[in-house]
């Protein structure tokens, strides 16, 4: 990575430009989400996601990526009218995503979903519990998924409350109590509550690889699929991958896979 | 709502957020040409009344006063392209701004266009005959009696349009434009000191918007010029007197009443 | 990306199920609005010291700002005071008992009030002078002729802007999913989630508004039809 | 009837009446004449306060005001024993020709609807108007409009009436149907300040004509008195400008 | 001079004019009298085509045209050789005194602007307003605002002048000047069209008067015949009307 403009089209890499003709590859990210994407105090697009993609792009020299940034809620609809390429945003892979989209193979994190409630509550355990509870997500992630393929089953049991992002609140939402939980990712919640307000309990959700997002029936994003998996199984065995991740999330995250 | 107040970071704030005024200005800018244009284009059919035309311009004003710029962006941006495709025009991968500023360009004309023709069809009737009899061309009556005086009525209106626009770009952000309240938000979370950034931002909104508002009512103030009158009576409630066609449009607000 | 208009029909009712939120958000701030204009309109107007100053600057302030910056400023802000107060005093309120509507509905009032006060202004400068002495001149007190004369008068020509000023709002409350509101644009992305095609639910989201501020447009007309029926008409 | 006296007032530093006296018998017709800006119109303003005067006093009937100390009350109880009658009309715009002479009746005096109703019905008949009583303002004539003014004016039975310039927004040939219904108020021997420039009118009807220029009363006298043999140089010099047409005899 | 042969003029169903002829010669002035709504304004504005007539012809000078296809460059034409003075004098309002009267002499005869400037310098020194060159209409009175208008008509020098009531928005005061202004133009000789309700200026000034109602001619002659021993019922109705003031000699 060269540059540290403040943002939207962050050009990839020095590699693929002394290379000569490559093709561009337009990566979505976003701005919003500490240590994974965001942007640092020097206006630079930076964290987990998108160090990764640059390492992946020195190795790629046939690509040059380049970061264009949007609200969470609107990754998907950008990736299937064009105008990206490739989501990155530590996208877990689910069913209901992977009827319209297609997925790398080579996971590069793993997400373990668990409930997330204020460091005193001690009474719930399970989905179950959160029945008649008011329960934080957003609109188009996977753990909103996860509360809305319960309530399908069971008949709209827990309240679900979305938030756009814009205001940044859901560790203060949960600690007022206006909420009464959220779902995060294991690695997820050190970093958007450094203040430990908040803690997981109960059982794994779900499990699931993290992985890029691309077109689904699209030749050139089967290959840009391809390449970006050998490239991270290059990353993982010189260990630059576990680095990143220790070096952004506090800890190795990538190690395994889904069960 | 992370950490307590500390006024310091609305100061430390304020050169940060400066940095991406340049952005804000560019979409107001570049939506403001495009707006002017698209307003001239709709609001013609509609003072002409030529058919067809001036159904269709009905419809464009309609439309876009009658939706949410935030609903506007996304049409416009995941959309547009979509639709263009089938001409065989693909702009998928023209850059964000493009569409921001188109999208705002076109809503900006809506406004523009009941603008021009408001502040056309307030200048008094018998400047335009008084210009016929004394045997102008419609041009020359328009371009020299009609133009010049319509311009200082659509001023007020005009700024009113402006500021609307300058603070409508705050909703660019969600489609990933650092302007000034992306910047904003990107500040906070990594400092999670939001109310100060967010004070910092209105602070910066308001300057401006003020010095806009300021340097337009000055180029009001020229151009109507010819409407001072040395008695200024002063009063709650105004005397009306026939003849001035300030009074006619001082009071309307074309512009809008709220936010988005 | 393929359309699939049959969605864009199932998203518009799931959508509608939003509207009394959104609806309910223009209608509070409009309200609240109102009266808080009308008020500061006429401290304006009558030149209240200090008072007509502060309200100036509110006017000058909210008019100035983006309606979102308002929004979060109080999401941020108010609690922060409501708590800190709260703790001073020993209150066992706290600002964890508002809901997040709340802050939509006081917010939203605030902008609607500078933007009101402008509307009512201009309503009342819009009544002639004349109306005012010939009330005066048949022995009126002050306040029997504002009620009578100029007010009546004044909703008449107020009521285009104040049409605006509703449609303003009710496309201002689309910024309430900001703080977890869930009004027609909101339900829209979320409706859209669950199978991925927000274009047609925006789309859907888009064809409520529309049909809501053409009624609003139309409600509008009507009754500036029956109030300003005597503006109408022949000779002079 | 009316005792204006030592009236002053300045609009800022403009000073548009200065130590003006004039007393109006019961009864009495008085025409105001004078150039654009003499101050008739402030002084006319001045009697039912709707111009504070700076200084002087004003009676009305047994009713005194001295105008550096009038409270509220008095002003209204000035106001209430006055009527005047606008240039412009000012008919209440929003309200129908019946309702904008049943108003003062109903909110000033306090009259039951349908006394209320039933005077103002005759009033408006009696001005020539009892097919137009639920038209609106908008839709009268000039002519018609002023005379639902003066209808309003009548309907509160006061002492005196003020007209300023009740003709000079009229079409030439409404004029005479306005000045003959307040012809015939005369005759009934209301009090009434006019000030107009219709000088068949004022030699007809008016007691005494009073010029005013520059803030001051400068003449007053009958009629004759005043248009055949004015003393004053400035009031000849008037008359002149004013009446033209005298010269043609048709 | 002027011809104007069979105009019809109807707006919607509510015909306005009725197969009018007239002829005006050289020098003439003429003076156009009826009621209000009769289509005076509609006739003069005819003449210009400001309104366009639905039929007939007009000629002015040696130049004319057939209102069922007039084009363009006839109707400038037309134009060019006519002024007009309209009632609410319409100066554009935001250019001086002395732009107002250059406007015509740069745009439409493309003089150069020292010449303009000159020429409109003189013509406003004849109607009095040498010291108001640089006024905005907004700050000039009713009766310079019309000045101003008479000026800016005289510049183009036209064969013909048309006046729609100009002294009808002035005070009472501001009438004499203006129509004094007029009548000093009318001793040069230029052809004019003036509709007024001024008697005395018609007697005096008139060569022949015309009495319109309900878009037709009713009666024309001079303005002795017209006036003293009117022929038509209507007009004697009429003339009865408009000069009530006439049975009160001053
Ligand atoms: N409200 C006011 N504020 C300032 N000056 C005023 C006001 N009202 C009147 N004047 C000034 O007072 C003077 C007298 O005005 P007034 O209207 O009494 O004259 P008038 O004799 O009625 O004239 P006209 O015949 O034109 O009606 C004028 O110079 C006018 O400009
Ligand atoms: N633009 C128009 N559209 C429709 N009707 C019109 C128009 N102009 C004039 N009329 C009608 O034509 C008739 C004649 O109008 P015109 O103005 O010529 O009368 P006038 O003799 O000048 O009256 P006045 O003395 O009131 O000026 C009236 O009934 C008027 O309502
Ligand atoms: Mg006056
Ligand atoms: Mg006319």
């Amino acid at each position: 990575g060269t540059n540290s403009e403040p943002a939207a089209q962050a050009s990839g890499s020095d590699a693929a430009a002394a290379g000569g003709k490559a093709t561009k590859i337009v990566v979505g990210t976003g701005t919003g989400f500490p240590q994974v994407c965001f942007i640092d105090e020097n206006g630079k697009l930076t964290g987990f996601d998108v160090e990764l993609l640059r390492k992946i792009d020195e190795l790629l020299p046939q690509y040059e990526f380049e970061f264009q940034t949007m609200d969470f809620g609107n990754l998907l609809l950008s990736l299937e009218t064009d105008k990206i390429d490739l989501v990155a945003h530590v996208m877990e892979k689910n069913p209901e995503r992977e009827e319209k989209y297609a997925f790398n193979s080579e996971p590069y994190a793993h997400w373990r979903n668990r409930i997330v409630v204020a460091k005193d509550n001690d009474s719930i355990q399970s989905l179950d519990d959160l029945q008649g509870k008011k329960v934080l997500t957003s609109a188009t992630s996977a753990e909103a998924q996860i509360l809305e393929n319960y309530n399908k089953e069971n008949n709209k049991k827990i309240n679900i409350v979305y938030q756009s992002g814009q205001a940044n609140d859901t560790v203060s939402q949960v600690v007022s109590g206006r909420v009464d939980a959220t779902i995060a990712a294991d690695f997820v919640l050190p970093i958007i509550d450094p203040q430990s307000q908040l803690k997981q309990t109960g059982p794994e959700l779900t499990s699931d690889d993290v992985l890029y997002v691309l077109r689904k029936d699209d030749a050139d994003e089967k290959a840009l699929s391809d390449a970006i998996d050998g490239a991270i199984t290059d990353l993982k065995e010189d260990g630059t991958l576990s680095a990143l991740s220790t070096e952004w999330l506090g800890s190795d995250v990538t190690g395994d896979h889904a069960e | 709502m992370g950490a307590p107040f500390d006024i310091g970071y609305v100061f430390s704030f304020l050169p940060k957020l400066l940095d991406t005024l340049g952005v804000t200005l560019l979409i107001v800018a570049g939506s403001l040409l495009t707006g002017i244009v698209a307003g001239f284009l709709v609001a013609l059919p509609r003072m002409y009344k030529i058919p067809v035309l001036r159904t269709l311009s009905g419809v464009y004003l309609s439309f876009f006063r009658g939706t949410p710029i935030l609903i506007q962006l996304f049409l416009f941006y995941y959309g547009l392209p979509e639709i263009l495709k089938l001409v065989g025009l693909d702009l998928t991968r023209a850059p964000v701004m493009f569409f921001v500023i188109l999208t705002y360009g076109l809503h900006t004309g809506a406004y523009a266009a009941e603008m021009i023709r408001a502040s056309v069809e307030a200048v008094d009737r018998g400047q335009v005959e008084a210009a016929y009899a004394a045997g102008m061309t419609p041009y020359q009556a328009f371009s020299r009696i009609i133009l010049p005086q319509a311009l200082g009525i659509a001023v007020p209106v005009f700024s009113n349009l402006v500021i609307a626009l300058l603070k409508d770009t705050s909703l660019a952000f969600t489609l990933g434009v650092m302007e000034m309240t992306g910047k904003a938000q990107t500040l906070g979370t990594l400092t999670q000191h939001f109310i100060e950034t967010y004070i910092a931002l209105a602070f910066i909104y308001l300057i401006i918007s003020f010095t806009l508002e300021k340097m337009l009512l000055a180029a009001e103030r020229r151009l109507t010029r010819h409407e001072n009158r040395e008695d200024k009576r002063e009063s709650i409630f105004r005397l009306k007197k026939r003849g001035s066609y300030r009074t006619v449009l001082a009071d309307i607000n074309i512009g809008k009443g709220g936010g988005a | 990306m393929q359309l699939d208009p049959s969605f864009i029909w199932t998203a518009f009712w799931q959508l509608l199920g939003a509207i009394p939120t959104t609806l309910s958000i223009t209608a509070v701030s409009v309200l609240a609005g109102f009266v808080i204009g009308a008020a500061t309109a006429m401290l304006r107007m009558y030149r209240v010291p200090v008072l007509a100053q502060i309200a100036s600057a509110y006017v000058t302030f909210i008019r100035g700002t983006p309606m979102l910056t308002h929004l979060l400023i109080i999401y941020f802000g108010l609690p922060m005071i409501i708590d800190g107060l709260a703790e001073h005093f020993g209150w066992s309120f706290r600002s964890v008992s508002i809901p997040m509507i709340g802050f939509a509905y006081i917010s939203f009032s605030i902008t609607a009030g500078a933007y009101m006060s402008e509307v009512v202004r201009a309503g009342i400068l819009a009544v002639d002078r004349g109306q005012v002495e010939a009330a005066q001149s048949v022995g009126m007190t002050t306040f029997q002729s504002l009620r009578r004369i100029v007010f009546p008068q004044a909703l008449a020509a107020a009521l285009p802007n104040l049409a605006n000023s509703v449609i303003g709002m009710l496309h201002g409350s689309t910024l309430a999913f900001a703080v977890s509101v869930v009004d027609i644009n909101a339900k829209a992305q979320i409706v859209a989630s669950t199978n991925w095609k927000f274009f047609e639910a925006y789309l859907a989201a888009a064809l409520i508004f529309w049909g809501l501020t053409v009624l609003i447009e139309r409600v509008a007309a009507l009754i500036e039809k029956r109030v300003g029926a005597y503006n109408r008409g022949g000779v002079v | 009837m009316i005792a204006l006296s030592h009236i002053s007032k300045a609009f800022g530093r403009n000073q548009v009446l200065q130590d003006i006296s004039l007393n109006v018998n019961r009864g009495e017709v008085v025409v105001i004449l004078g150039p654009s800006g003499s101050g008739k119109t402030t002084l006319l303003r001045c009697v039912n306060y709707l111009e504070k005067p700076g200084s002087g006093q004003i009676a009305v009937g047994d009713f005194q005001v001295d105008c550096s100390r009038a409270r509220r009350g008095d002003v209204l109880q000035l106001r209430r024993k006055t009527a005047m009658v606008f240039q412009q009309y000012n008919l209440f715009r929003h309200k129908t020709a019946l309702e904008n002479v049943m108003e003062a009746l109903l909110v000033v005096k306090k009259l039951p609807a349908a006394e209320a109703r039933k005077r103002s019905i005759a009033l408006l008949e009696k001005v020539g108007l009892g097919a137009k009583l639920d038209e609106y303002p908008s839709r009268l004539s000039g002519g018609q409009q002023q005379r639902v003014g003066i209808a309003r004016a009548l309907a509160l039975e006061p002492e005196v009436i003020l007209f300023d310039e009740p003709t000079s927004a009229l079409d030439p040939e409404l004029v005479g149907e306005v000045l003959e219904v307040i012809r015939a108020i005369a005759r009934e021997g209301i009090t009434m300040i006019v000030v107009t420039h219709e000088m068949g009118f004022a030699r007809d009807v008016a007691n005494r004509v009073v010029f005013m220029d520059g803030g001051v009363i400068v003449e007053e006298g009958t009629p004759d008195e005043v248009f055949q043999h004015p003393k004053e140089e400035r009031t000849k010099q008037f008359l002149r400008r004013i009446t033209p047409e005298a010269n043609y005899s048709i």
